[in-house]
């Protein structure tokens, strides 16, 4: 069997006084599509963004695709990396797709997805150049890709930030609710890629509100409650037989 | 030497650092300090009265009405303080003209030159700030005023000046301070102000460093007033702006 | 239009020094600035005390009281430091203290001017940046800089406009400029009014061009913006 | 530079016919001359530097050049903080009214009246000591400046050198109201024994090369004609 | 009986080339409250804003309690008031309240209750603070009164906005949509003001969207289309038994 694509292992992540993750595991296989639910400020964010090392953990252990991202505790009781190396190398293989896009506004959508497989991964421009248009063909934004971001709309930008992840051709993509910044009629674009990135067979963790697609397209979910996960398991029987009384409560109140 | 002596004295022996020379001088120090607060607080003071007039007409639709203002505005804003003094100062005297009008009595004084100077340069600036300021009405709140049936006059008083000025008041307060920079300048045309005691202290004792950075000081504390001072101002003209205190 | 009874030339080559000072300025000021700027951001106590230092002393004090600080203080400073190298005699000319001067007073305002920009900077872009593998120094040079410029560019242009006009200090410290070549030519023909209205204008011209290519430098890095 | 094969002398060039500055901007004067020759006859290459009066000692001192040549009076109040070479020349300062004034230089003439002096000069020193309670004092950055305001009327007389007063200002067309008034000033005390050059006090072997020289265009008539160039007298004094 | 409070006749008003108003007649009797209906652009705010010339017609004829506000055309071709006092003085007795509330945003609720009064009326300032306290209390905002407006939420800028032009004690007060940039739920807050007025009496005309308003509150319905009176008349009639397709349609389009 190959190697697991994510294994989080006892997650704890505190800040300052505040506990907001108090230990948290899962296992994600490759072509795997999690899917991350929760109310606001369960720690969703905190979670994924452990998992890159935007945020470190305060204990526990993160593989990416079985290699153990290794922490130290300072003397000051500060925990870092031990090689900043090697979190950069993994980050290269996990690419994330934030709420607000996070494009970067100075660069046209071409240069945004070329920026990090060019000066990351070294590869030669022309090559990234041909790279990009994949994605972007792809993402359905080839007409668009020397615009500048500010000149897009919202969907367009997640779409085009959703190409800025595939041009990495990462192992595991991240998804911090990709479409709770966008307006209704612009969800529906981001959705359709997403799903036919699942359908291709990426291994995806998606925190996301849409039940639509934790229910439809990812085949594990995971439901957080204050730091804790609540529940877990494949969407059928997560949603058809929820045995958390919290997790009834929530899916009454998103469905309303 | 005695230190009485050391006061006496044109010329000190070769100390490393000797503050006595600044000690014995601490009264020319004063003058000019007090010199230095005279021309800085009238200059802004007439500066600001003439600014508001100015950027009235500069803000204007007609071409014609601002073309003046305009001019004016980038004549003090284009070219340097010390250039605009020696103008005022050395060229002015220069005219027949001018020296035989009545106008003389005030071009003659390196003082009035320095005031005139400085005042017209903050004029500029400020009138700019202003226009900037007034500019930025927000226009529905001119409407209201028109709507209650304000006369032109009323609106510009109470409406549009009083929330200018308040916009204004952060960028007003850099100028304030600029000006008191600026004001070192004066000493380059006779006016014995702060950093003219300096350069005096200097060319007789021969201690650049030591009388120079005792001007800088007293610089130092005013501009530190100044920052104290508008940031009060700030917080009571500025309470429509802050979070609400609860 | 006026006399300049053959001085027009020497005024020229004032202004030649002024541009020269200007713009050999700015370039210590740019470095300086944003040396400061990354001191007065990063996580070192010890760089944001000197940073803090730097640009508070030397915005509380004038130019000009700074610039003879300097052309004097600085010469004797180098004299020590050369001596005890056993270099010799060092020499700083008014060029190199007029410019060193200047620069060293603009780097104090460019740095506030660049912290301002580089705080406006979205987070999330920097952030970004790391997410996708990139080095700290990356981020830095490649995201955060280029983004930076066009949040800093108004204030960067004010900052130029008043350092053209400081460089007419440097004639005090004796530097030959184009106010001091005025001056000599005013006193040596009797006619200041003249010569220093000439400067005047020549000033106007400099900041009239600088003001232009603002605009234009504006309007180019604001492609990625959208307007009003 | 020990062996003072180069040497840099800081001049001031706003101070006819001593020192001033051409249209094309090269320096001329009587100053400038015999820093030449000076230089010519101690076999140096020379740099002149020109600087503000105001800073002309302080520079010398940061080591800014070597030597000052702009008819800088030995003082002892100077002698403190430079060393001098033996006088190269020696003027009286004189005072000089408008014409029809009527001004008198006595205690009770001088009352009231101002009086324009170039900074930190002899002159300066001179009359804040003897009549600073009597008179307003203007000082100015350069000599130029004071006859400016003398011109316009700002000031009500001027002191100064007399020979360079004379050629400087009232032997030009805007001096032409005025005129000296009152006696020679030549008091040791103020004014010292004449112009010399300003070294710095540890360069002792830079004073004598220059008093050598100083002694040298004398003797072979190169001092003569510099003086004749500017003057119809003779500068040096007795 | 009295004069009518407003009465308009034939105003048209076009911006450059754009005719906005092609002939509008209307008359409003004293106590009457007029709904000014239609869609996006019809050129309900020109038609108010003609009424106290923030706008000037390019034709018609505006009386305000049977006082012509008198017009000349200038050679230029500029239709402009023939004394500028006339205007100030009957703007100054038709009270405006605008949608984006325009308070002025330097001064506390009860210096922009007073500044009318005290400088266009020249009221004593202590009688001025009485009759803004009164207004004050009116719309239920005297523990308001020295709050800065930003600090105020819209419902409550916009009550102290209807608070500024009654402390005018208007002949007639004009309303601009004076609810749609409030949130819904602050809506409520306001209308249940205007309600008041007009039980009160007061003239009053209200450009709105609110149907429920028109229809209850108001005594006269007026529907603009493109510059046209589409019909007119007493809400029961308007409503009940539209005669007009086009304001059928828009009655459909504003209630689903
Ligand atoms: N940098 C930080 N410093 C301090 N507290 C933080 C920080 N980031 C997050 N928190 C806190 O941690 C908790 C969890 O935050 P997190 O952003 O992970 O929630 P979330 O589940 O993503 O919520 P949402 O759905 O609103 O995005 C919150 O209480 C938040 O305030
Ligand atoms: N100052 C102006 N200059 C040019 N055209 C204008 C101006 N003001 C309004 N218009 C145009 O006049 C038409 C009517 O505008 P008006 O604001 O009266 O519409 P409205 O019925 O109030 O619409 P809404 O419900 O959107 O407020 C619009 O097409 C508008 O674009
Ligand atoms: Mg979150
Ligand atoms: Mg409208």
């Amino acid at each position: 069997m190959a190697e697991a694509a994510i294994v989080v292992e006892d997650l704890y992540k505190s800040f300052g006084q505040l506990e907001v993750l108090k230990g948290i595991s899962l296992k994600a296989d490759e072509h795997d599509v999690v899917s991350i639910l929760g109310s606001s400020g369960s720690g969703k964010s905190t979670f994924l963004r452990c998992i890159n090392l935007l945020e470190t953990p305060t204990s526990g252990k993160v593989y990416v695709r079985g290699e153990l991202i290794e922490m130290v505790t300072r003397k000051s009781g500060e925990i870092v990396p031990v090689r900043q190396k090697q979190v950069d190398r993994i980050r290269s293989r996990v690419a994330m797709v934030f709420q607000q896009f996070n494009l970067w506004s100075h660069m046209t959508v071409l240069q945004n997805i070329m920026e990090a497989p060019v000066h990351v991964l070294n590869i030669p421009k022309a090559e990234a150049r041909d790279r990009a248009e994949a994605v972007l063909q792809r993402v359905g934004m080839v007409d668009r890709k020397n615009y500048y971001p500010a000149h897009l709309s919202g969907g367009q930008q997640q779409r085009a930030a959703i190409a800025r992840a595939l041009a990495m051709e990462p192992d595991v993509m991240l998804f911090d609710e990709p479409t709770s910044a966008l307006d209704p009629e612009l969800v529906g674009e981001v959705l359709r890629v997403m799903r036919s990135l699942a359908e291709e067979g990426r291994t995806m963790l998606v925190v996301t509100h849409e039940m639509g697609f934790a229910r439809e397209v990812s085949n594990k979910v995971m439901f957080l409650h204050e730091g804790l996960v609540e529940c877990q398991g494949i969407p059928e029987d997560v949603f058809e037989n929820p045995d958390s009384e919290r997790f009834k409560q929530f899916l009454a109140g998103t469905l309303k | 030497m005695r230190f009485k002596d050391k006061c006496d004295a044109w010329g000190l022996p070769n100390d490393p650092i000797d503050f006595s020379a600044i000690v014995c001088n601490l009264p020319l120090y004063l003058e000019g300090l007090w010199v230095t607060v005279q021309l800085v607080v009238m200059a802004l003071a007439i500066g600001l009265i003439l600014a508001v007039p100015v950027a009235l007409l500069a803000s204007s639709r007609s071409i014609w009405i601002k073309a003046l203002p305009k001019a004016f505005i980038y004549f003090f804003r284009g070219t340097p303080l010390l250039v605009q003094m020696f103008l005022i100062y050395y060229g002015f005297g220069q005219f027949e003209a001018i020296r035989e009008s009545f106008l003389w009595p005030i071009f003659r004084e390196a003082y009035w030159c320095a005031l005139i100077a400085f005042t017209l340069n903050t004029a500029g600036y400020t009138a700019e700030m202003l226009r900037g300021a007034i500019e930025q009405t927000p226009f529905g709140e001119i409407e209201a005023a028109k709507a209650c049936g304000m006369s032109g006059a009323l609106i510009y008083r109470q409406i549009i000046l009083p929330s200018a000025f308040r916009r204004a008041l952060p960028a007003y307060g850099n100028e304030v301070i600029f000006m008191l920079h600026g004001s070192a300048v004066a000493g380059v045309i006779t006016i014995i102000d702060l950093f003219g005691a300096a350069r005096i202290v200097n060319s007789r004792y021969f201690v650049p460093f030591e009388s120079y950075i005792t001007a800088g000081l007293f610089y130092l504390i005013m501009t530190f007033a100044l920052i104290w001072l508008f940031k009060r101002l700030e917080h009571r003209w500025h309470a429509y702006l802050r979070p609400r205190e609860t | 239009m006026f006399d300049l009874h053959g001085y027009f030339p020497f005024i020229l080559k004032g202004m030649a020094v002024t541009v020269q000072v200007a713009l050999f300025s700015l370039f210590i000021a740019v470095v300086l600035g944003m040396l400061g700027a990354v001191a007065k951001l990063s996580k070192s106590r010890v760089a944001q005390v000197i940073a803090g230092f730097y640009t508070t002393i030397i915005r509380g004090v004038p130019d000009l009281v700074l610039m003879m600080i300097i052309f004097f203080g600085g010469q004797l400073v180098v004299n020590n430091i050369s001596e005890s190298l056993g270099w010799g005699y060092v020499d700083i000319s008014p060029f190199i203290a007029g410019t060193l001067t200047i620069g060293f007073i603009f780097g104090a305002y460019m740095a506030e001017t660049f912290r301002g920009g580089i705080l406006a900077v979205s987070r999330g872009e920097i952030e970004a940046g790391y997410a996708f593998g990139m080095t700290a120094k990356q981020v830095f040079f490649r995201i955060t800089l280029p983004a930076m410029v066009r949040h800093a560019l108004p204030a960067f242009g004010n900052n130029w406009m008043v350092l053209v006009k400081a460089t007419a200090l440097v004639s005090v410290i004796g530097l030959q400029d184009m106010v001091y070549n005025a001056n000599q030519a005013g006193g040596t023909t009797r006619q200041p009014f003249t010569f220093l209205l000439v400067v005047a204008l020549l000033y106007l011209l400099i900041t009239g061009i600088s003001d232009v290519a603002l605009r234009w430098a504006d309007r180019k890095f604001s492609v990625g913006v959208r307007r009003a | 530079a020990a062996d003072w094969s180069k040497v840099r002398i800081g001049v001031e060039g706003a101070y006819p016919p001593f020192s001033w500055v051409e249209a094309d901007g090269t320096l001329k004067g009587f100053d400038i001359d015999v820093a030449n020759a000076l230089c010519k006859e101690m076999g140096a290459e020379c740099t002149l530097v020109q600087q503000d009066w105001d800073g002309i000692i302080p520079s010398l001192l940061a080591k800014k050049y070597d030597a000052i040549i702009a008819s800088m009076s030995i003082t002892p109040e100077r002698k403190k903080k430079v060393a001098f070479s033996n006088k190269y020349y020696n003027t009286p300062a004189k005072f000089a009214r408008m014409k029809g004034s009527g001004i008198e230089i006595t205690k009770e003439g001088l009352a009231g009246k101002t009086v324009g002096v170039q900074r930190a000069t002899t002159h300066d020193s001179f009359i804040t000591a003897e009549f600073g309670d009597a008179v307003t004092i203007k000082r100015y950055g350069t000599q130029d400046e004071a006859y400016l305001d003398a011109v316009s009327g700002r000031i009500d007389l001027l002191l100064a050198d007399s020979v360079a007063m004379d050629d400087g200002f009232l032997n030009t067309d805007n001096g032409k109201d005025w005129e000296f008034v009152g006696p020679d000033f030549i008091e040791e005390k103020y004014f010292g024994p004449g112009a010399g050059i300003a070294m710095r006090q540890e360069d002792t072997d830079l004073v004598e090369k220059f008093n050598a020289a100083i002694a040298a265009i004398r003797a072979n008539g190169t001092y003569e004609a510099i003086n004749k160039k500017y003057f119809e007298f003779d500068v040096y004094g007795d």
